[in-house]
């Protein structure tokens, strides 16, 4: 294993770190919006795993993978929170 | 057109208009350029004929993007509107990553209100973004002049001139040379 | 260990938390909200076993559409509310519901 | 060496990343949730990219396209949510000093 791959592997350990974390904050969230909260997080950290993984396979193809999941992932946000906001009452 | 003055304070024109459909046009040609990544000839005729069936689709809806000061230095612009961002996000960051860390957590958050003078909903929208990405602040709600920023340190009795001084003005300085 | 073994584990831990999460959350907002997270790791899954166009599939139908229409059917329905006076955990507003 | 380069990149990212997952777990309430969350994601996506890109030179279109999304939409997604919340009535969380 050379350095760089030494390095790129505790880089995927710090990721698996982070997502749980994030998991734990949607496990543990008292309430729904904590729960959005911890979603919206977790897919953009999820984005970059994409990306991460893409570099790893080798192949560019993985990238379109990641842009459509980070795109509609923020349009599943939104009208989440759009009904959050119109239909509280 | 979008250059007449505004009805009320804050008000926002979003109807469409040439300006704003070149924007559109440019921003789909540049999405087009960089997905595909080549300058080939078939994908540049491929790339034309796209880019002008998507921005005749969005014209109607095309409003929100109007207010753009068109000009031969908008990318130099840009690039230092681009520049103040990126340290404002490095800021942030280790702002962020200072307050994380600290074991105490040392934060009093507030809400405050500031007022900008960028009257166009794109200018409003990067300005918001801007805010969002900015050390400890987070926007809110924009409603006509006023946005609405939840502040991570907030200072006990602030106003709201002295809230912009501290949060917009910096960015708005940046902004208003290439958008209204 | 190498680095797809690691990622496997890490989004089997995902799937089976955000699923049981999806069967015993009570609030059916936050169980839709779990279910985009449950096709999040299928889709990385699906990376894993070198199938980009079924990831590009399954990202876009389970993370933007299936928790919207499962949360649109929901409030269509009355059957969540969202629990304002919970979301601050130490200090508690005035409950507008 | 620029495979050196590039992957320090990633672990900075991926740091920048924990960091906004740990403010997530210690936050008090929602909004500094959303603040934390936000920042420290949306640079450790950058870094992250640039990484890649170092990795990968020849992808650098789509990287930026990819990078050019993620910071047009996060703030906006986490704005979005956060005034919900705001116009669904949840208060911000206060600290001892300043009732």
């Amino acid at each position: 294993m050379t350095l760089a791959q030494g390095i790129q592997f505790l880089a995927l350990f710090v990721f698996a770190a982070a997502t749980l974390l994030g998991l734990l904050r949607f496990l543990l969230g008292p309430a729904t919006p904590d729960r959005l909260v911890a979603t919206d997080t977790l897919t953009v950290v999820a984005t970059s795993i994409l990306v991460f993984m893409a570099a790893f396979l080798d192949s560019a193809l993985y990238l379109d993978v990641a842009l459509v999941y980070g795109v509609l992932a923020f349009v599943g946000v939104i009208a989440l929170a759009r009904i959050i906001e119109t239909g509280h009452k | 057109m979008s250059n007449a003055t505004p009805k009320a304070a804050g008000h926002i024109d979003r109807h469409p208009s040439t300006e704003s459909g070149l924007t559109l046009l440019v921003m789909v040609a540049i999405v087009w350029l960089l997905l595909t990544g080549s300058l080939a000839i078939q994908e540049l005729v491929a790339g034309v004929l796209v880019t002008l069936a998507v921005t005749l689709i969005a014209y109607p809806r095309s409003g929100i993007l109007g207010g753009v000061r068109w000009s031969f230095a908008l990318p130099w612009y840009i690039l230092v509107y681009l520049w103040v961002f990126t340290l404002a996000l490095f800021k942030s960051n280790f702002d962020v990553a200072r307050r994380v860390l600290t074991p105490s957590l040392p934060i009093r958050p507030g809400i405050v209100q500031v007022r900008t003078n960028l009257t166009s909903a794109l200018g409003r929208m990067l300005l918001a973004n801007s805010i969002t990405l900015t050390p400890g602040t987070l926007t809110i709600d924009v409603e006509n002049d006023l946005l609405t920023i939840h502040w991570i340190d907030c200072p006990p009795d602030i106003d709201l001139d002295t809230a912009t001084a501290a949060i917009a003005t910096d960015f708005e300085v940046a902004l208003r040379r290439f958008v209204r | 260990m190498s680095w797809a073994d690691l990622i496997v584990l890490l989004m089997v831990v995902l799937v089976l938390a955000t699923a049981f999460a999806t069967l015993f959350l009570r609030n059916l907002l936050g169980a839709a909200v779990a279910t985009t997270l449950v096709s999040l790791a299928v889709s990385v899954f699906y990376v894993i076993l070198r199938a980009p166009d079924v990831a590009l599939t399954e990202a876009a139908v389970g993370a933007g559409l299936s928790g919207l229409l499962l949360a649109l059917a929901a409030k269509r329905l009355g059957l969540w509310h969202i629990e304002v006076q919970e979301a601050g955990l130490d200090e508690r507003g005035d409950d507008p519901c | 060496m620029i495979n050196i380069l590039g992957s320090l990149f990633i672990l900075v990212g991926a740091l920048f990343c924990f960091l906004g997952a740990l403010g997530l777990m210690r936050m008090p309430d929602v909004y500094n949730r959303i603040q934390t969350g936000t920042k420290a994601v949306t640079l450790g996506v950058l870094f992250t990219l640039l990484g890649v890109g170092f990795l990968h030179p020849d992808w650098w279109a789509k990287l930026i396209a990819i990078g050019g999304f993620l910071l047009m939409t996060n703030p906006v997604g986490s704005s979005v949510i956060a005034r919900a919340l705001y116009k669904a009535g949840v208060q911000p969380w206060r600290a001892e000093g300043d009732r």
